[in-house]
């Protein structure tokens, strides 16, 4: 609950939210932690911290490659969850841990989700975890005060996410499109009756990702979601331009989300 | 959780949201075949008339000779069209594909069998048809690469990862959550989300099928022992179907032993001891990882063994101890192959090697009454530029510096 | 003149005389298993468990509504166990090699077919054995050289006349002359001195056999026409060999046009016009040879039909035109190659593809109801190097030159 | 009966007699003739002069390549035949034509036997053509007064030999052991007692060939056999020595052959 009060809390003074998105140890964790400072001095609403795996199997080219070379640079994920620690003491908004289950699996659910509590993370997302195999940890989750958040796509029925709606916390990640991370998506008038329909279907808040990508995109989504995703935007930016363009990026978008604060 | 996608505690189905429907038709799409008689009426006047079954249960009498034991007998699904057991499960898919009423089919490849038998269907059945293959893999077999786009198939060469086997199966997954509503994932073996382990074994159940009433025919009863090498499993689980639960039939995985179960350069999830219980690639069984759960590299002689996971209903046999599973060195594999050329007059895919070798430990215990069946899943004269590089033939090398030579001027 | 030696004027048996007994021998042995049910009943077994027989006869659907005329079938000789229908006749010479008494075979072979056949046989039987090539196929097909090396052959590299395989026939006999006892010559298709044509015939008219039954089975009804590429003749004959004398079936041999049967540079004996009756390598038949005799260079995208003469038996039902002889050009056979590939998923053998090409000319004539059988001799995949440089394939030329580089390090 | 006869008159002066070989256009006419020259200068007793084949199936690597390099070279059937009627005209020794049977049948058997006859040609020895096939043509060649010379083999029975030796005139040519000329010939116990066979089932003089290389092959052939045939050797003299070679080779071996006369 504590994730999805403070959105509300945060809603009502913009028009839109934002989170973002880095890989851990990609291109440093010294780097993402330059990287975060900005996006938090930027004014995002909170950050999915991605724990790399091998087998990013939902993830398109660019956070493919931020997986594969934080791994090949060592990093464990020790390194991941105190870094994780690190970020939810230093700064107010919330964190989250993105990954993929195996690394959870690994470590152990129990242990995982009671360190992650200790840290104070705010929420998980395990995009290949449907409730099929993951209600227990689900469940457990939300005990720890640690929202899931579970994921609807546009090839969700309305009784599916009703179903999934039940297991999750804090929001509902609303795939903007089918496919992987990374490509623009058209925000379009058939994605306007897909988030209608998600809106339909939970009460939770709504956040939008895969493919958003500016300040138009970011616009588009007024009224019809609650928070927008940056995810591999940024990943693009600081490949191509270095860390200190994060937080220019950032303002742009937030001069969208806050316009009407 | 779906308990039918699960073999004790391994299998399930790992799957993103956005595949969710499309599974949910396929599961019903394979209850609906499994429960129509005429489906598998169909499937076996495909496979009898465009590939070669029943495929003939060879008795190697010069081996069992030299090896002075069990009456050697090898199912020979080299024979079957594009040279392997791979064929059954792909012409299976096909035609479930068609009553599904997709016309796009994707599929990993490893070794390039599977793609090459998957581009086959596809040009058979009119689909279009996209094989996802590692960049290491379409270096080391570029032949099959070949008669994939020959056969009208794109090949996508992946980059990502190691670039083999795992990563052209996570890309694959990457098409498929994209373009879900034309296509079907023509999964190469009895891994991945349910309800593929268990479909593929069934398809590849003919094997076992025509196997036991073949041992019957010719050696009069079962037989003591059955080899079959383990990739993904279904092979294995294909020749294993018609005699699980017989008290006088041993079952034998050979896994790919690589440099040796010691060196961390092997495929073997079940019989060494560098695999623990994981969940990648959408199911839950024996990966070969770190204590992170990052997945290691893998390494086999032969491409197709060489694979962070395994058929979560093998992991389930070994749990029950109702398979038992070996190791072969590549090494062995090599004498192995040698050995069966000479002697029999047949080639064996590298892959199917290891099930050989297998066999030929443990013939000379056997008694002459008793006999053993290796399944030989595919021919090795498609595995050319592997074996004569493993052979390291010198006329071999001279004749490719030529022709290379020739193609520069 | 031995009367069941010919075949209206053509056949003979032109042997020098130290070969004289050990034909005698071969006849009275080749009488004796024509006439014993026994041995036919042994050859169908070896052929029913050790290769793939019956195989399958395929209906192509795809490439039957393409052409909107003929229903297409394929007798799929492919599937044999080593690729090609050459098995059929090296296994039964093989068991008359038993029957004989003999422990060693010599073979000629061209595309290395005949040569990985024999080199198999050999292995399977226990027999010594000397494949005979010429220089430009060793070059032209080194990967089936490597497969006979390691099935324990020995491959010499005929260095005389034009290096192919007339050539390599004429140094079989050098051996054969020198090492009759222990040896036997496992002629590869049905020409060469009496009762060689005769024999492979017989041996391969197991194909027709099972197209009858099959095309009865399948069709309803006997096929309009049957389509077979002729090389020495073996395969045409034996899919031919249950169809003689049926009035509703026409029977067509094609025959290597190379760059067009006015260029001078193919290898069409019966249906060109640079072939005159003549003698050579033992029999009597059409040859292509020059005024004087001497015989002429050859050309054809295909090693397996690129040769001077063909069988005794094929020039007498040409002349008597019970058999209609066409020829297809090698750019047409890349082109039915092509579309069979990516309208079926089936590879044939070069060699094949010509019997494809006279079938694609002439199916749209006939009608929906008719059936035509085209006799698949063999598969493709082992004609790679062959078949990439007829596509000009360039990401086989940078895999070869990589391939090369690797070596030469 | 005109070349056996010659031979028993000229076997009556010597204890051997010597048959040598050429192969036609190799390496050139030209040399052919000066070989024949010193052939006849240094006494041997016939010559076989071969037309070359593309297809020689019963030569070993000596003669296959002296055959092919000759058709390489040009050599025509006609200039064969021209030169062979020119030697008979020049030389009193009988000449022979050694050749496969199919550049008589291409010629047109008439027409060559009639042509060979008009040449003065004595004998004709075809390696390809036994008598089930050939039967004919010997007739022909013999009502012509050309001997066709058969062929016994050590493979072959004491039936067949009487068989092949009613077909025949001239004399029989036996090859000394298995396998194709060229190679040397061990003439050892068998092999006296296969020529003591040959001898028993005809009456024609006896040549021995295959393999017969020098001054000791041709003594033990002496009491065994009434000519020796060089073949594949003088081939290698020329093409190793030269022309000029030819004639004290024969020398040597024909010291032996006159050594009682
Ligand atoms: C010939 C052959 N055998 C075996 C395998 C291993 O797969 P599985 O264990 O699924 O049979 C492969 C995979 O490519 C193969 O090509
Ligand atoms: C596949 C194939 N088909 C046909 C032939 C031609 O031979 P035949 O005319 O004897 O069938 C060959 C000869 O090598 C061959 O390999």
């Amino acid at each position: 609950m504590q994730l999805e009060n403070y959105l509300r809390q945060k809603k009502a003074t913009k028009d839109i939210l934002l989170m973002t998105h880095i890989v851990l140890g990609y291109p440093s964790l010294d780097a993402n932690r330059a990287v975060i400072e900005q996006m938090v001095a930027g004014g995002v609403d909170c950050i999915e911290m991605q724990i790399p795996f091998t087998e990013p199997m939902a993830d398109g080219p660019i956070i493919l490659k931020a997986n594969q070379e934080s791994i090949a640079g060592g990093t464990t994920v020790e390194e991941c969850l105190a870094f994780g620690a690190e970020m939810s003491r230093t700064y107010e908004i919330p964190f989250l841990y993105m990954t993929y289950y195996n690394i959870i699996y690994k470590y152990g659910e129990a242990r995982f989700l009671d360190r992650a509590a200790a840290d104070g993370i705010a929420g998980l997302i395990l995009p290949d975890l449907p409730p099929e195999e993951g209600a227990e940890l689900c469940a457990a989750a939300r005990k720890r005060g640690i929202a899931p958040i579970l994921i609807f796509a546009p090839t969700s029925t309305e009784v599916r996410m009703r179903e999934l709606s039940g297991h999750g916390a804090g929001f509902i990640y609303c795939t903007a499109r089918r496919g992987v991370t990374g490509k623009h998506s058209q925000l379009d008038a058939d994605f306007g009756d897909y988030l209608q329909r998600c809106r339909a279907a939970t009460d939770l808040p709504l956040a939008v990702g895969f493919g958003i990508q500016s300040r138009t995109d970011v616009e588009a989504l007024i009224g019809l979601a609650d928070m927008a995703v940056i995810g591999s935007q940024t990943i693009k930016l600081v490949d191509e331009q270095g860390v200190a363009a994060v937080g220019p990026f950032i303002a742009t978008l937030n001069d969208v989300s806050g316009t009407s604060s | 959780m779906d308990s039918t996608a699960y073999f004790g505690q391994w299998g399930g189905s790992f799957i993103p949201e956005v595949l969710h429907e499309t599974f949910r038709h396929l599961e019903r799409a394979f209850a609906e075949i499994k429960s129509d008689p005429a489906f598998w009426q169909e499937y076996i006047t495909l496979m009898s008339t465009y590939s070669c079954r029943p495929t003939p249960l060879t008795h190697a009498e010069n081996l069992s000779q030299h090896f002075g034991g069990a009456q050697i007998y090898i199912k020979r699904e080299d024979l079957n069209h594009t040279g392997a057991h791979k064929a059954n499960n792909v012409m299976g898919q096909g035609l479930l594909v068609k009553r599904m009423g997709k016309t796009r089919v994707i599929a990993e490849t490893g070794a390039g069998q599977h793609g090459v038998a998957t581009a086959t269907m596809a040009a058979k059945f009119g689909f279009d048809c996209t094989i996802y293959m590692g960049e290491e893999d379409v270096a080391r077999q570029r032949p099959n690469v070949f008669w994939m786009e020959k056969m009208g198939a794109t090949v996508v060469t992946v980059r990502d990862g190691s670039r083999t086997l795992k990563d052209a199966i996570n890309e694959a997954f990457r098409d498929w959550v994209t373009n879900m509503d034309t296509t079907h994932y023509v999964f190469g073996t009895a891994c991945g989300p349910a309800p593929f382990p268990e479909m593929v074994s069934w398809l590849q159940s003919i094997i076992g099928q025509e196997a036991r009433e073949q041992i019957l025919r010719q050696h009069g009863r079962l037989p003591a022992r059955i080899y079959a090498c383990v990739g993904g499993g279904s092979n294995s689980l294909g020749i294993f179907s018609s005699f699980f639960g017989e008290a006088d039939t041993e079952l034998v995985g050979v896994e790919a032993g690589g440099h040796g179960l010691d060196s961390g350069q092997h495929a073997s999830r079940l019989c060494g001891h560098d695999a623990s219980p994981g969940v990648a690639q959408g199911y839950k069984t024996m990966f070969l990882q770190n204590s992170d759960g990052q997945m290691l590299d893998t390494h086999s002689v032969s491409a197709g063994l060489d694979y962070i996971g395994v058929s979560p209903i093998l992991a389930d046999h070994w749990e029950k101890k109702t398979v038992r599973f070996e190791a072969a060195t590549d090494r062995e594999v090599i004498e192995a192959l040698d050995l069966t050329m000479k002697k029999e007059g047949i080639i064996p895919a590298l892959e199917s090697a290891h099930a050989f070798v297998q066999a030929f430990k443990e013939a000379p215990e056997l008694s002459p009454d008793d006999a053993v069946i290796i399944n030989m899943s595919g021919r090795g004269d498609k595995d050319i530029f592997t074996i004569a590089q493993a052979f390291d033939d010198p006329s071999w090398k001279d004749f490719i510096i030529q022709r290379a030579a020739a193609y520069q001027k």
